[in-house]
């Protein structure tokens, strides 16, 4: 059987990183709260990010799987969304450049 | 135009450049067609079946596959370069072209020229002069086609889309619509005709008495009471507007933008987008209650006002230093 | 051929095994669903092409005389959104993919096979959407759709229609799902990634686009019916939208969706090459390879269409630059291919005719695609002709001339019947023929200057118009050709045997046609791809 | 449409062996990658709407601006930590199955989808207040709040209503995905409850797990792109 059907993620684990998770929504909300200017986007994409990564690494099983293709997926997912994102900006971001 | 053509019409400037990169790009693909499928042929008919001839197994190579995965590179490379340099050309007019504002509905073109001559579905242009289209479209979008010119542009709704050329052949050319637009979009068709100089002004002369586009925009921007905040010294609550065009503009965000026909039209479209630096945004929208026309017309006042030209930008500059009013030549945009 | 073999109909395979139309309806075995496409996809080609012959009579006079300025643009919007949605983008994968992936690779089905079905139901069901759009009235937005002309002028219909896309895109989705898992999970053991045949390499990248690519295309319609119905603004300059997002959306998909219909085509290429010159693929790992360089270049160069929609003047500078990168893996191909019968042993039946004649037209195809890429070119032939003809080349000459080179190969494996050589011969000449007849000229046309989706057009233009017609209606004979003969070689084809080819595959190991489960006997690999030179000279000519 | 065919496979298959496969661990390894590679696809569909959100938000960032103070964040932050403890809950689920724990896992399986259904009641409410404040899109569509610290900003109504229409889709769509995700919950606790699962075979409950973990990843981000934009 592969690993990732066998790996019981401790109970224990799972309490922390719920917690976490709640935890790091609260701080996201009052980070929105102060005046950090262009750094308010950052840091709670930053905060989302590590909340998502929490979940999928977690939550998903993906740090237990010793299956490649699963990591392949995700990277491929994040590539190409990472590519209609910044490809098109391409356009937007520099019509008024000439 | 009875025959049948195999070679479009050249009458312009782009048409050269544009017919040589095109016959390089045939040349080019000739020749690759001829060694590929005198390959093939040769080949197949070389290596058929023949009896008691046994085929021999081959590996492939390295040095071939890498031979014709670079070579190719350099023709694509001088096709990129050969074409970017048109476009990039294409893209940025020179400062003293004469400007005609070009509105497109379903299915007409509307021209004005800056001398205030209208047309519908005809543009007279004179020969050897630069001419820009500043382009906007009142439902769906279009597409500006001149084949003899070798140049098109996208018409659109909502905003300005800029092109040039210079004609170098009198006559009559083809205008298409070449965006797919609904029902008649084979029907918006037109002309364009090239008049040596003397000849296209006697045609705007004898035109109806028109009023010169910045000269309606004059109108209109008194009327509209764009002047009562726009004042003429630097006491309006809006900025002064003499001789913006062109220049970059410090807004109220920290950023800069260069004042072309775009920026322009948003200005008094959806003035809360872009606030000048150290006003306040109490421009009211005009959205919905100017026509494009009339949109046109200020936006061709306003550029047409220099620090030196009266009207509303009597006094002197407000805000630092500003260039020479015009560049001869270069980027407008 | 014959070699001493029951005809099909006395050995049990996947078509007599079971009976009844519910035994097909309900199926999940991956041969029946292939036949399944089969049939439906061949009909949406007949419409399609009917919709082409009515545009090419139309055309056939300057004057807009055959049809209404409306049915014309009805007319081309449904050519091509039935061409391209429900005929060339499920053709090979959906067919022959469906068919062949598991053979190929030694597995009894597909991964999902329930999953396989209902893609098959979702086409059916965006099919039947499709028919109803055009038997009501049609569409007359072009294939593109453009906004905002789809959304706040173009008849309400464009929403059933963006419908049935959105519905054929899950169709197509799950297709390519299947396949990838396929792929990876259910090879035969000894089945290697270096040993899985070309066909399989071209059908995994492929299924990479589907997956990839699809979702975004189905969001976009989605949000185009949703600012249709309730006037979002997304996509609406009167709102503050740009009309240009959706372009970018449109053909972040669109672009590789036309990898979608070649690579799959080029797979097959890849086999009959080898077949009838009896020989490895020359640089096999290179043409492997350059599938998926191809399906992952093919993400990065989508809005080469939009270099006169008002773009950024940079973003147009970058995506003419990528867009020529997509030359370099398709060159491989195309000499890999040309280089494979050096020192060969080639045959010229039918299926390596239609292989010469893809060689051919996609190459020209393909070449006039750098001619688009090429910023100050395009300006010029964009939304002209000359585009028409650039996709019909890659299109038709390439995809379906490659679909039919496939089909004949494998009729035998899919029928147990062999087609008739003569005929099949004299189609793929009155094919090739017709086709340069009608395309060819639109090369001229439009560099001339005609735009595309003219109904009415200057007389000047109407010889090479006429030229084009002329053509079309050859072409279209040569398509009604192999429907009349593989139809009666069911019946009276000669009995096909395992391997009549003698072909390398591991789908030719087992009998034809292939029983439900496709292998009696589990199959171990321990033959590289291609090893002609172990298999025997056929003895006689065919 | 089952399988007919299953008894031609040795005695000692699992009955949830389908016929094209060899064993149970290759079964399991297909049904997880399809399932990632499903999920891969819900990426790029969200995404579609990710890029229109992005390209407004930057062109239009004051009125985006404005337009996130007006939805009320309390209830967003709420709903985020919902669906938070609702994926915990499903991740407990899973691990009841795992370990063979069937009626803890119905138990799991019911909180997750309590969560879940609480999650859609906010939503609803949320909705609703949008519909009384007029922040629909459409005719009656009308933003009269003012740009926190930009008191004399006049906002404007196309761009506002862009950020409404945008924010309509991307929640709309992630609903929709948890009106799915709550009916396949329900085929678990009935599939769950007759015995179907055990600690050979519980893929499906693995992989709606993974299906319920991605809707919540996708609030995560939904969460402060929507809400957040600007709250000081
Ligand atoms: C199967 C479908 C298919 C395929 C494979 C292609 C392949 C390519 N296409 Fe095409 N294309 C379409 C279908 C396809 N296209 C469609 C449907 C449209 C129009 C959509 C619409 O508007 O309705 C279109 C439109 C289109 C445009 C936009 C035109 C416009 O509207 O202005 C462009 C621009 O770059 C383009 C480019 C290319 C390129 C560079 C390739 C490349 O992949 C080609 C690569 C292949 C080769 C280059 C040939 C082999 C190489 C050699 C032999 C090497 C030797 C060469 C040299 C040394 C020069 N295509
Ligand atoms: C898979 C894609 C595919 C295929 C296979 C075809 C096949 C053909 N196409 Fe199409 N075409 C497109 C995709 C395709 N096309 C697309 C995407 C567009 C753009 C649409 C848009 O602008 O939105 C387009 C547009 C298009 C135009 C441009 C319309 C315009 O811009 O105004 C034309 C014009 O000649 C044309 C012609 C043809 C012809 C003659 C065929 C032939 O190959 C068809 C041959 C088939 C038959 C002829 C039918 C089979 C035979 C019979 C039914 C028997 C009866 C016939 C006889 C006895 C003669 N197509
Ligand atoms: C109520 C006063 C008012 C009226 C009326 C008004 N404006 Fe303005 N305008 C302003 C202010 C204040 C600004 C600077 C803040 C901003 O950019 O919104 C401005 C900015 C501009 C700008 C951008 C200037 C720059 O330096 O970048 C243009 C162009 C402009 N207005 C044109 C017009 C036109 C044309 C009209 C009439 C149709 C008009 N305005 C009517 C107040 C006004
Ligand atoms: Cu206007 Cu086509
Ligand atoms: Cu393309």
């Amino acid at each position: 059987m592969s690993e990732n059907q066998h790996h019981v993620v401790p109970l224990w684990l799972y309490a922390t990183i719920g917690i976490t998770l709640l935890v790091m929504t609260g701080v996201t909300y009052f980070v929105a709260t102060l005046d950090l200017g262009p750094f308010n986007t950052i840091v709670a994409l930053a905060i989302a990010s590590f909340k998502a990564t929490l979940v999928v690494l977690i939550f998903m099983h993906v740090k237990y799987t010793s299956e490649k293709m699963t990591k392949a997926a995700i990277i491929a997912a994040i590539f190409f969304l990472g590519l209609l994102l910044t490809l098109s900006l391409a356009d937007f971001g520099t019509r008024a450049w000439l | 135009m009875g025959n049948t053509p195999f070679w479009p019409e050249s009458a312009s400037n782009w048409a050269q450049g544009v017919d040589a990169l095109y016959i390089f790009l045939v040349l080019v693909s000739v020749v690759m067609c001829v060694l590929i499928f005198g390959a093939v042929a040769f080949l197949s008919v070389k290596f058929r079946r023949k009896p008691g001839v046994q085929p021999t197994a081959i590996e492939g190579s390295h040095f071939l596959e890498i031979t014709w995965s670079v070579l190719p590179m350099f023709f694509f490379f001088a096709f990129f370069l050969g074409g970017a340099l048109i476009f990039f050309h294409e893209r940025t007019p020179p400062q003293d072209a004469s400007e005609i504002y070009v509105v497109a509905k379903q299915w007409m073109w509307k021209m004005e020229h800056p001398e205030g001559p209208r047309e519908i579905n005809t543009l007279h242009v004179p020969l050897g002069k630069d001419v820009k289209l500043i382009m906007t479209s009142m439902d769906v979008i279009h597409s500006f086609y001149v084949p003899a010119f070798r140049i098109k542009q996208d018409v659109l709704p909502g905003r300005y889309t800029i092109m040039w050329f210079r004609a170098t052949q009198p006559g009559t050319y083809h205008l298409f619509c070449a965006e797919y637009c609904g029902t008649q979009h084979s029907g918006m068709i037109g002309s364009i005709i090239v008049q040596p100089e003397a000849e296209y002004q006697t045609w705007l002369n004898g035109g109806s008495s028109s009023v010169p586009l910045a000269q309606t925009g004059e109108k209109a921007f008194a009327e509209l009471g764009c002047a009562s905040c726009h004042r003429s010294d630097t006491q309006g609550r809006g900025p002064l507007l003499a001789g913006i065009y062109g220049r970059p503009v410090a807004l109220e965000d920290g950023r800069s933008v260069m004042v072309d026909e775009n920026y322009l039209r948003e200005s008094i479209l959806d003035p809360g987008a872009k606030v000048v630096a150290g006003f306040r945004p109490v421009m009211p929208t005009f959205q919905g209650i100017i026509s494009e026309e009339q949109l046109a017309a200020l936006v061709a006042y306003v550029k047409s006002l220099t620090p030196s030209s009266g009207q509303a930008a009597g006094a002197a500059p407000a805000k630092a230093e500003k260039g020479p009013p015009q560049m001869k030549s270069g980027r407008s945009r | 051929m014959a070699t001493a073999v029951l005809p099909p109909q006395q050995r049990t395979n996947y078509l007599n095994a079971e009976h009844g139309v519910k035994s097909w309806l309900l199926t999940v075995d991956h041969k029946r669903i292939a036949i399944l496409y089969m049939l439906s996809i061949t009909f949406f080609f007949f419409i399609g092409g009917i919709y082409a012959l009515l545009i090419r009579l139309e055309l056939l006079t300057p004057a807009g005389d055959l049809v209404q300025a409306d049915t014309y643009n009805r007319l081309f919007t449904g050519h091509g959104i039935v061409m391209v949605f429900f005929f060339l983008i499920p053709v090979v994968p959906a067919i022959l993919g469906n068919f062949l992936v598991p053979l190929m690779i030694g597995a009894k089905d597909l991964a999902f096979p329930r999953i396989n079905l209902l893609s098959w139901y979702l086409y059916v069901i965006a099919g039947a959407l499709m028919l109803h759009v055009i038997i009501t009235g049609g569409v007359d937005t072009g294939w593109t759709f453009y906004t905002p002309y789809s959304t706040a002028f173009a008849s309400p219909k464009v929403i059933e229609a963006g419908l049935a896309a959105f519905i054929n895109g899950f169709s197509s989705i799950f297709t390519g799902l299947n396949f990838i898992v396929t792929i990876h999970r259910m090879r035969a053991p000894g089945m290697t990634w270096s040993r899985l045949p070309l066909f399989i390499w071209a059908h995994y990248a492929t299924s990479l686009v589907m997956v990839l690519g699809t979702p975004v295309i189905a969001i976009t319609l989605v949000l185009l019916v949703l600012e249709r119905v309730f006037h979002l603004g997304i996509f609406d300059p009167k709102l503050g939208g740009d009309p240009l997002l959706f372009q970018h959306l449109f053909w972040f998909y669109s672009h590789p969706a036309v990898y979608i219909m070649i690579l799959p085509s080029m797979g097959i290429i890849s086999e009959l090459i080898a077949c009838f010159s009896r020989k490895r693929i020359f640089g096999f790992n290179f043409v492997a390879l350059s599938s998926v360089a191809i399906a992952v270049l093919g993400f990065l160069v989508w809005a080469h269409h939009m270099f006169v929609a008002g773009m950024s003047v940079y973003a147009a500078l970058i995506f003419s630059f990528l867009t020529f990168f997509i030359g370099v893996p398709s060159a491989i191909k195309v000499f890999n291919w040309t280089a494979t019968m050096y020192k060969g042993s080639v045959t010229y039946e039918t299926p390596m005719l239609y292989a010469f004649g893809f060689l051919g037209l996609f190459t020209i195809g393909g070449l006039t695609g750098l001619f688009l890429a090429t910023l100050g070119v395009d300006i010029h032939v964009t939304d002209t002709y000359f585009v028409v003809a650039h996709f019909h080349y890659v299109m038709v000459g390439g995809v379906v001339m490659a679909y039919l080179g496939g089909l004949h190969f494998w009729w035998p494996k899919i029928t147990g019947r062999m087609y008739p050589e003569s005929m099949g011969k004299l189609a793929a000449l009155i094919g090739f023929v017709g086709f340069n007849l009608t395309f060819f000229p639109q090369f001229i046309l439009g560099y001339v200057g005609m735009p595309r989706r003219y109904y009415q057009y200057p007389p000047e233009f109407q010889v090479l118009n006429v030229l084009s017609t002329a053509g079309a209606t050859i072409l279209g004979i040569g398509y009604l050709f192999p429907l009349v003969y593989l139809l009666w070689s069911l019946r009276y084809g000669e009995v096909a045997g395992d391997n009549p080819w003698n072909a390398a595959g591991l789908e030719w190991k087992t009998s034809s046609p292939p029983p439900t489960f496709n292998f009696d006997v589990d199959p171990v690999v321990d033959f590289e791809a291609y090893n002609y030179d172990e298999l025997k000279e056929i003895p006689v000519e065919r | 449409m089952s399988d007919s065919h299953a008894a031609v496979h040795s005695p000692d298959h699992h009955p949830e062996l389908r016929h094209h496969f060899m064993t149970m661990e290759q079964q399991q390894n297909t049904a997880s990658l399809g399932m990632w590679l499903f999920l891969v696809t819900e990426v790029m569909f969200f995404g579609g709407m990710f890029c229109a959100y992005l390209v407004y938000r930057l062109k239009y960032f004051n009125d985006f601006a404005a337009a996130s103070q007006s939805i009320a964040v309390g209830w967003g932050a709420f709903n985020t930590a919902v669906l938070l403890v609702s994926s915990w809950t499903m991740a407990m689920a899973v691990r009841c199955a795992q370990l063979g724990k069937q009626k803890l896992l119905i138990v799991f399986l019911l909180f997750t989808m309590l969560f879940g259904s609480a999650f859609l009641g906010v939503k609803a409410k949320e909705y609703h207040d949008k519909f009384v404040e007029h922040h629909v899109p459409g005719a009656d569509f009308s933003f009269t709040e003012k740009l926190l610290g930009h008191p004399d900003y006049v906002v404007n109504q196309y761009h506002a209503q862009m950020f409404f229409s945008i924010y309509f889709a991307m929640t709309g769509m992630h609903a929709l995905h948890m009106v799915i995700g709550l009916g396949l919950m329900a085929y678990l606790v009935v599939a769950t409850a007759r015995g179907k699962f055990s600690t050979a075979y519980y893929t499906p409950v693995e992989n709606i797990g993974l299906y319920w973990h991605f809707v919540d990843v996708v609030w995560i981000y939904l969460f402060p792109l929507l809400y957040l934009i600007s709250r000081k």
